[in-house]
């Protein structure tokens, strides 16, 4: 158990340091205008955090899954502008299946439960067809892996970025958010595999991982609003001293706090093959509602200066309201968790809660 | 037993009912075309600004002769609430009608008004306020910009913030400190009137979290005024100023600035919403309902020469508590990706109006502030 | 306009004056323990109160509707243990039908959607047959008026109390809420009226008239709650001296303001002859979240003092937990709201919520 | 940055689930035929006691020596949750378990442990705590009870309040003044053990306002303490009480007394609920379910010897922030009236837990008392 803590640790500061020394300002500015920060990913990729749960003998890093949370976490707390949960992702979608993870940026599809991707077989492989929407970082990626429907059930396939016709489109941090239709793409055969993934499962490991980053960010304006309170003087004295503030601090910092517990209860779930369904939509769907609640907080702290682009604090916030709707907003996770107990009946609840039947 | 807060009825005029019909109508003409847009009054449009001069609907309560229409408060009432409903670009003459205007009738120099009313109620000359600064935002006795007396006039230096348009304005109303600080530490500050196009004025944009450039740092450098630019009594700006702020806090603006999303999720819902979205629609409608008309009966009791400062501060309050909650419910109920360029009508203003919702509670006085004044209002301060 | 309001203060003054001195601590006890408070009531009657807007050819004093909410309000502030509402009720449906409205008090049914009555044509007059369940008072009152489904239409019937098996229940503040059962009631052909009014008109007055009384009681806890910060005395000052006390009763404060215009804009609405379904409908929405907002404040302020039966504060918060609950929820208001807005689309809200149609 | 607050992972023992199964088959003997029932720490029974005691669940963690069965206090934490979720009649032994017996455990005197610490554990020994007075809520500084020394031992006069069940209890521990207030005000409180059957004490009654009775008023007049009494340290009570306080935040009685309603909402929802029950159900669950996660968190960093008294305090801020919202989003999902005698176990709940929900963020210390404990650990005040 410690050891484990203390492994997480070693990786959270490492994490930090590299984030530190390149997500500068500058370099959020310059992403956010479309520049590509190749530095930063080189520099990732090197400390080998970009598919840090990925298995060795596919290509990744062969970490536990709490080492992923510990490096979207981080990456989450600098507003780090690039498809590093992404790459996760996929690095996981691929591995699933059995397929070898390339390097470099990678993203994944579908991400609306809306869109119908579908491959069909042919003499030398296969082909992809379909729209895949809001597809995150799709402009930037090197490879997208793609969960569509095949001849006899679901499957996974390696795709090239280059393949597809890119639309454009952003959410409100500016981060792309792509659409990309796959007009009978050729794959080879090594690049599909068959999984047993549903696009829900996908769904709920996106979610997942949003809400580790979400978690990240909460920290961060907490930070922000603290050492903010702090720095600002009103009537004489910093804004920190007055009780309102201290009261609104608090509730900040209690939203914060079970954002954390809820995303590492999630991943103990998964870590210990528990039911990570339950944990993880309870997860996102927690951390949903402390992203609002915390991002009104912070910016209600920081007043007009929190208001203006020059101002860090944004960077997180409009990352809040951007994440908690995707994979699945707050509501779409709370209907699911209420759904699979009014199902489960009345008595089952307690059991549930508790991951002990009966 | 404590009587505080009082929120008399109020009965709109027909002449208030012929009036909306009337911008209705134009509002149908100018507005066609046009995505639905919130908190409409940051969108500054000169020409729909001086169709509005045309039309009479600047300055409308003020003496004819200098511009103004002699109409009632309550008639204004309804061609603001009109506007910002339909999402209008009110935002040119939008500080110079509702603020500045006002403040030269009350204490400006008959040359004054008659220099600066008929050219505002025209819809061509606009204004901004000149009274935020870095190191002082709720409390404003701490301004450090100074006004030196010299030469038959002042001489100016110091930086203003959050200034709203000034990159388009042609005035400021500049609050500056002209006396040093004593013991009462409100006095020795003056409103003067300061035209931005002379020299000695440095305007630097200051973006918004969206990446808007509404803002702007306002920085003067021996900047020289004459004596008859001043706006009132000398020293006596900060009461002005107070003045001014109390009765600006209940318009329609309050509670409207995210009302065009509630139009897009009532047509998102569709006509067969669900049970959750249904009373999700309902109870936010319900608070606005209320709030129009504890804004309405603001605005009645101020017409009848009443001093409703506590209820204004009330409106405020509860005005955007619910504005900004408007995003939280439609995001919740419509599982969506905001973005701001998207086609879908609901989608677009979802997202525009969460960018600008912080905002709700800054400007006007923040949250902590109107509640401690409601609590003086209660006698526990 | 302005005569309007001083008779309405002639009469609030008036109410207060006579609960003043009939509403004590040992008459609210008794009342809750069963024993009517005759004094109290034949005070109300001979001032004319209790039939307030009930026109004079029917019974009532004849005054205009604001003073039934001026009356409602008081009584709702003062915690006032008898059927006035109830009362006023029964005589605007009586009145309404074109009965003649008896003194003494009254109460009405149906209170429950799902409650149905119904009355017979028999050649001696009418029977009443069917349950209605939670009558507010049932035990208590002398008359019932009731609508009925009677052949061809609605009808009113005044039914005498003593004629019903009543079974007994209780709201949260130990009100009477009782059961009464009419099996083949005999009325005489003068005690039956047919009616326009619907069990939906019915539903929409009662909720009015709730609304009306927690107002007062909205406007009695900020009262309290106010007077008790000014008093108690912790870490060595008055609590409302701490920013974090005066922040909340702000916030209650503000509940106690929209709480009046709402209900005040509905009774306008009605003298008016407005749009009444809609403003009683967000009347007692509104009103229903201050309450809940509002006696949860109240009570945080309070703290344990608040919580003992020994205070005065739970004779007003009581009933306001069950006020908001009877004729119609907040959510049941507030779907209403909402499918009529759906029904008339999205650019009719606008027209509907100033009253000025196109 | 900061890493203020901390909420470890931790495993249940085997043992713990083991227990758990043994726990849930006893209650549903036990319970078989009784209602649903929120707030269940405040049923007295001291059957249910007993029975409690036999099984050695009560003095759990305690050394055998004493009557205490060695057990962890993640099991404990595995017990008490059962006994709360099921909604069982634990208030008779519950204070002398939580409180009375850790803290003569930790403070008392051999001979103090040895007479009480078994009987205690056998569910036949029951405390209730005198802290609070009629002038001192959450500042105990301000006591006024005074112990003077006399005879080889102290004489107390005073009057405690809020004393839950002291009709029905056999001891109190009470915190009273022995020594002026000096400039350190929290100096010269002792905490005693009270015998409640011994002359000099008045227990009267204070209903609360669902009329029933759990308050008392404790009035003693020259009433005789001996030395022996004493609990720890001479004037040393201050700190020992506000130990007691900081750790007893975060138990999961501080997130459960409202389950029982959820659970028959659940019920009355049905398997096909509304989108909107759906909604809100799942929503209180995730908050249900991570507030168990940070209540477990907490009992695991207690057991490894941490001090989590900053997330003790968010434990218990958030935890009563859902306990009272839960019957405001039971009351707006199912349209009834509620009442405590309904047949309708929902309705019947409902009504309860509304009556109640008061208490819950009172009890244990109050909110603003909570953030502002949870504002010093960022380091604000």
């Amino acid at each position: 158990m410690s050891d484990a803590r203390e492994t997480r640790q070693l990786i959270t500061d490492a994490a930090h340091r590299l984030f530190d020394q390149y997500v500068s300002r500058e370099v959020q500015e310059k992403a956010e205008a479309g520049t590509w920060p190749g530095a930063l990913w080189t520099a990732l990729e090197e400390a080998g955090l970009t598919l840090a749960a990925v298995p060795e003998q596919f290509g990744g890093t062969g970490g536990a899954v709490g080492d992923e949370l510990a490096v979207l976490r981080a990456s989450g707390r600098y507003a780090t502008p690039v498809p590093l949960a992404e790459t996760m992702l996929a690095g996981w979608l691929l591995a699933d299946a059995g397929l070898k993870v390339p390097l470099g940026p990678m993203s994944l599809a579908p991400t609306q439960r809306t869109d119908a991707l579908s491959l069909a077989k042919t003499a030398a492989g296969w082909t992809l067809s379909g729209t895949a929407h809001r597809v995150p970082w799709g402009r930037s990626v090197q490879h997208v892996a793609v969960l569509a429907k095949a001849p006899g059930g679901n499957a996974v396939a390696l795709v090239k970025a280059g393949a597809a016709k890119v639309e454009s489109g952003a959410n409100l941090a500016g981060e792309p958010r792509d659409s990309l239709v796959f007009n009978n793409v050729a794959l080879a055969p090594d690049s599909v595999s068959k999984t047993g993934t549903t696009p829900d499962d996908l769904m709920q490991m996106g979610a997942l991982m949003r809400a580790a980053q979400m978690t990240g960010a909460l920290e961060r304006i907490l930070d922000l609003a603290v050492r903010y309170a702090g720095e600002r003087s009103q009537f004489g004295r910093n804004i920190g001293k007055f009780q309102a503030v201290q009261q609104q601090l608090a509730v900040l910092a209690g939203q914060v706090a079970a954002s954390g517990r809820a995303v590492e209860s999630a991943y103990e779930q998964r870590e210990q093959a528990g039911d990570l369904a339950f944990a993880a939509a309870v997860a996102k769907a927690r951390v949903g509602e402390a992203a609002s609640i915390g991002a009104g907080i912070a910016h209600q702290v920081h007043g007009a200066i929190g208001f203006t682009h020059e101002h860090m604090l944004h960077y997180s916030t409009r990352r809040l309201w951007s994440w908690r709707s995707e994979f699945g907003g707050d509501a779409y996770w709370q209907e699911l968790i209420g759904r699979r107990i009014a199902k489960a009946g009345a008595d089952k609840l307690w059991p549930l809660m508790t991951g002990t039947a009966g | 037993m404590m009587q505080t807060f009082r929120f008399d009825p109020v009965e709109l005029p027909e002449a208030a009912e012929t009036l909306r019909r009337d911008v209705r109508k134009f509002l149908e003409k100018e507005m066609a075309g046009a995505g639905p847009r919130s908190d409409s009054w940051s969108a500054f449009n000169p020409d729909f600004s001086r169709k509005m001069g045309e039309r009479g609907w600047i300055g409308m309560t003020w003496p004819k002769q200098y511009g103004g229409h002699e109409r009632t408060a309550l008639e204004r009432y309804v061609l603001l609430e009109e506007l910002l409903a339909a999402g209008a670009p009110v935002s040119a003459h939008w500080v110079a009608d509702r603020q500045s205007g006002p403040l030269l009738l009350r204490f400006g120099t008959e040359e004054q008004r008659k220099f600066f009313l008929p050219k505002i109620a025209a819809g061509e000359c606009y204004f901004c306020i000149g009274m935020s600064e870095p190191d002082s935002g709720s409390d404003l006795a701490s301004i450090r910009t100074r006004a030196v007396q010299s030469n038959g006039g002042w001489v100016v230096n110091g930086t203003k913030l959050w200034t709203s348009n000034a990159h388009h304005c042609n005035y400021m109303i500049l609050l500056a400190r002209t006396a040093e600080k004593n013991e009462n530490r409100h006095e020795g500050m003056t409103q003067f009137v300061v035209d931005l196009k002379a020299p000695g004025v440095k305007i630097r944009p200051i973006k918004n979290l969206a990446g808007d450039h509404h803002f702007n740092e306002v920085v003067f450098t021996d900047y020289y005024i004459p004596n008859e630019r001043i706006v009132g009594t000398l020293h006596n700006g900060w009461r002005q100023v107070m003045n001014e702020l109390a009765f600006e806090r209940s318009g329609p603006e309050r509670l409207l600035s995210a009302f065009t999303l509630v139009v897009e999720l009532v047509r998102a819902a569709g006509p067969e919403p669900s049970e959750r979205a249904a009373v999700a629609i309902g109870r936010l409608v319900a608070h606005l309902y209320t709030l129009r008309r504890m804004s309405l009966s603001v605005a009645g009791m101020l017409q009848a020469g009443l001093m409703p400062e506590l209820e204004a501060a009330v409106v405020k309050d509860l005005g955007t508590l619910c504005e900004q909650e408007i995003p939280e419910v439609a995001r919740l109920l419509m599982d969506c990706e905001p973005d701001p360029n998207a086609s879908d009508a609901f989608v677009a203003t979802l997202a525009q109006t969460m960018l600008y919702a912080p905002s709700f509670s800054i400007r006007g006085g923040t949250r902590e502030i109107l509640r401690g004044i409601i609590a003086r209002g209660l006698g526990l301060r």
